[in-house]
């Protein structure tokens, strides 16, 4: 299998884009959004174009069509993280499934009980766990980091009072990747339940649900090539079972009264309202593209991209790369300090050389506190990103300690 | 005008003319299946006896129901197949029925085992009545399912 | 003004397709979901090959520009409907608007309150009620419906229990157009909150939030031309600011600790995750399209086609249009019976003449068993709807009648 | 390279030696605000008096914080601006400033009413790094109105 980033940037139109002073453009924020290859434009447009009827809802032909597609996706991703069709629901996004899983526990949670997340969660798989303790009188505990960003599994938090693990599965700061299954291993061990915010990890790296054993596992189609406004929430079907509905309305329901209404089985259950049938078909679309790369071979490249990015940032005198210095365990998302100058500075300066990178938190405030700083620049790579690209960042930090005079 | 490979002539005659249909005693299982999209209903009685080598085998299955052609005919047409049959052979038919309704149009059915059901092939190539055809039967097997977990006491 | 349908017709790529046999699509079921104009799937696209950033999230040039168009739709979503930018909330749907509106009461609503809908909602806007209701131990009031299908405005149900009333701004069956400037004045005398569905309102007659005074108003981009995957919630900003975070996560904060967290104020507390800038450029782009129409013209060009489908549908006996028999306080929403053919036979016959109609309750299921029927065949217009095509519908159910000899 | 736009010798200055910096007594109001996309931090006090005619002078400001060279450079420009200005005219100063903020680079600023914060005019085109260059004067105006709210008892 060859893997060729020059082939593969052709089929990427935004990359063309010519930026700053027509400065072509060097995109290593993909850990935010991804940029969407034109075959996934095509199918979005496709649908709209040919086969725009609203999903379950008609017994015409577009709408028979749009079912079609659909229910067509919600396999193309069961497939890819290895579950049964009914336990994928379409969400919004990573941040909606996370929600959904915390407020349909609600009923479940009572006060005395623990929800265990950790120091380095996105503020999606943080936020949402915090209120659902408020709601119930749950109290919230959290593993901390090592100084090298690495998770500090310390066992004794996991108790017969843990109702739920929250758990990224690649950290989107310092790329670390937690070890998923002995944590899940432990929690159910002690009867809880185990969701992964798999955000940074479904895109990456090939991904099994069955062997990771965990009950639930979010993310986001535009993180992983495809549109922004569907994301995915993956529950074992009995924990699906086990949980009421979440946003109610139109589709999830089997019989409506006024005086009170009965619900579909999963995956129905979770999902109302016109379906987001066309950002299905633009997802599937990003998945046959992933498939085709093979994720073995993705993961393969962004590991060399970030042991490349990792020797190169060593040897910048005043740079420290947040968490983990080599790539075992470890993503390509590549958080760094520059000593004396501000992460909006030293994005700035390289938004000027037409490379693209994230300022401040990305969303992880606690784990920069933990990791003793305020703020950190970030680049992440994927599939479309080249060695030279790695190697202009690089040359931009160091621009960026000359123009401070850093 | 492919209209008439759907509703075929046989489809029709069982829809105008339904098989079986009323709710009738005495009976070992009633259920109540709702299609969510439309509200079309059954309510399904299943009546067991043990047969001559201890199976179970399907004494009567009545049935009260609102809903389209497609349903009403099939509900008929289902209750053809499976009176008098014992309760696992009856289950066979169910579900060769159910993989013709998801065939899409393209399953060769046997026409040995679902005579007169056949006739639904065509309904397969339109996903929004698939329910609808298999309204009756759901209701049926669940009934039964019931019938046979309420211990073998079937009269 | 001129309307002209045959030029309208042009700019949706949809309407080209050909269906059953080669039949010429004849598109009545906008009210499911509508077909979209070249331009909106065009600025969608161009987002995504020149803009793609995240929006809000980085500092780099595609982040901005992703900002800007995304703000700018807000801008443009306000304007629509005369409110201030800050009263915008973008959610994925009308569906996930009364939800985030039902779920933040949660806390404000008590047992013994009063929550009042009615029986001619669609199920998104009565289950989330029943579902606060159950959560709070409030009670569920309801106006009935006449037998022409219009709203039985009992005052008395509006107390000073009444917490908040919610209403649809037009059926999605019977199209009936409730007088919600009136129920809103008798539901603030009583201190009441009023949160009106405009699912069906919006897309198809000049709204003014400021005229209506109303609390909150939720609609769908789908069915005005826009992309699917996109809702609005307009609330008061007061209104809005006394409302706690629905769905948290990234963005919506303002200081995360592990401890607990602080929100900002609205509409970004509303708003958490990867904003969906690209539907929004989609959405700013229908409405452009639908002000260059003028809204106006729109409610004139479907009264005119409601009032032939109802002449129509008169003159067929069998048939009964449910809801008003005149274009009175009455959108294009023209859901029939036809005695003796079920409504899935109905819209069988229909499909294959090439006419696309919703056979169902259609979300509305209370209704239908208000108005002694199980279910019914709906035709819905819009702006690119023709009296020709009109016609073709009545025709089809005369051919329906005939084919299943009733 | 467009860098020297937005960071001009006279924001670089700032940035270096920040004016007025360090939170001094005494002071009438204090505010700690946050830019809650990186972090970036000031606490900020204000110090009012009596002026000649009555109307409140800001006698001081002073301040802490963490962040950017926009944001440090902005409340050093600030405090230069407002610090011994009655009340009212410094508002109008600050309402000048957010102006030429959300002006999008199209602004013609006062130069006389903003002096050295004319060197911001680049940073308007940058619509990401305007609150790092208001997050001083938003702490100021809020500490301001504050002060200003609790009764005039400014000593
Ligand atoms: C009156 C009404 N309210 C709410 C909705 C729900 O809209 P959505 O599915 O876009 O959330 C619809 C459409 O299905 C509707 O017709
Ligand atoms: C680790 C992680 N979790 C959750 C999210 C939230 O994703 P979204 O904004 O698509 O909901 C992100 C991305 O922002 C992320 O990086």
């Amino acid at each position: 299998m060859t893997f060729d980033v020059e082939v593969i940037r052709k089929d990427f139109p935004a990359l063309n884009r010519l930026v700053r002073n027509g400065k072509p453009l060097v995109y290593l924020d993909s850990g935010a959004t991804s940029q969407k290859p034109a075959s996934v434009l095509d199918a979005e447009r496709e649908f709209y174009e040919r086969h725009n009827g609203a999903a379950h809802r008609g017994s015409h032909l577009l709408s028979e069509e749009g079912t079609e597609i659909y229910e067509g996706a919600r396999a193309t991703v069961a497939g890819f993280i290895g579950a049964d069709e009914n336990e994928v629901v379409f969400t919004k996004a990573a941040t909606e499934s996370v929600n959904l899983v915390a407020y349909a526990l609600t009923s479940s949670v009572k006060a005395g009980d623990e929800i265990l997340i950790s120091e380095m969660e996105h503020h999606a798989n943080l936020v949402p766990w915090q209120q659902l303790a408020q709601r119930t009188g749950a109290t919230l505990k959290w593993f901390t980091v090592t100084p090298e960003g690495r998770l500090d599994i310390d066992t004794s938090l996991i108790t017969e009072r843990t109702k739920i693990v929250a758990l990224t599965g690649q950290s989107n700061v310092t790329g670390a990747v937690p070890p998923i299954a002995e944590v899940t291993r432990l929690a159910h061990q002690a009867g809880a339940l185990v969701l992964v915010d798999g955000a940074q990890l479904v895109p990456h790296h090939p991904v099994d649900v069955k062997a990771l054993d965990v009950d639930f596992l979010v993310f986001s189609g535009h993180k992983m090539l495809g549109p922004l406004g569907l994301g995915v929430l993956y529950g074992k079907y009995a924990a699906l079972e086990a949980l009421p509905p979440f946003l109610t309305g139109g589709d999830m329901i089997e019989v409506v009264r006024m005086e009170g209404s009965t619900f579909q089985p999963p995956p129905m259950r979770f999902e109302t309202g016109v379906p987001p049938a066309p950002e299905a078909a633009g997802l599937a679309a990003a998945i046959d593209y992933l498939g085709g790369l093979g994720m073995e071979n993705v993961a393969a490249h962004e590991r060399a991209l970030t042991a490349r990015a990792l020797d190169a940032l060593r040897e910048i005198k005043g740079v420290r790369v947040l968490g983990p210095d080599t790539t075992a365990d470890r993503g390509g998302a590549v958080a760094f300090d520059v000593d004396g100058v501000h992460p909006h500075d030293v994005s700035q300066v390289l938004d000027e050389l037409g490379i693209a990178v994230r300022a401040g938190h990305h969303c992880a405030w606690p784990l920069h506190r933990a990791l003793g700083v305020q703020a950190s620049t970030r680049a992440t790579f994927y599939v479309y990103n080249s060695r030279e690209e790695v190697d202009a960042l690089a040359d931009g930090i160091r621009y960026a300690q000359k123009f401070f005079g850093a | 005008m492919q209209l008439e490979s759907m509703y075929q002539e046989i489809i029709l005659d069982h829809y105008r003319n339904p098989h079986h249909k009323g709710l009738r005693e005495p009976f070992d299982a009633e259920v109540h299946h709702v299609n969510p999209t439309c509200g079309d209903e059954v309510t399904l009685r299943v009546s067991l006896k043990d047969g001559a080598d201890g199976e179970a085998v399907v004494e009567d299955v009545s049935y009260d129901s609102l809903g389209c052609s497609i349903s009403q005919a099939s509900a008929s047409v289902m209750t053809d197949l499976v009176i008098g049959k014992p309760a696992g052979e009856a289950m066979k038919i169910s579900d060769a029925f159910l993989e013709l309704m998801q065939s899409k149009g393209k399953a060769e059915p046997d026409e040995d085992l679902l005579e007169d059901a056949v006739a639904f092939a065509g309904v397969s190539r339109y996903p929004a009545r698939i329910k609808c055809a298999l309204l009756g039967w759901m209701a049926w097997k669940d009934a039964t399912a019931r019938a046979l977990s309420e211990g073998g006491q079937h009269s």
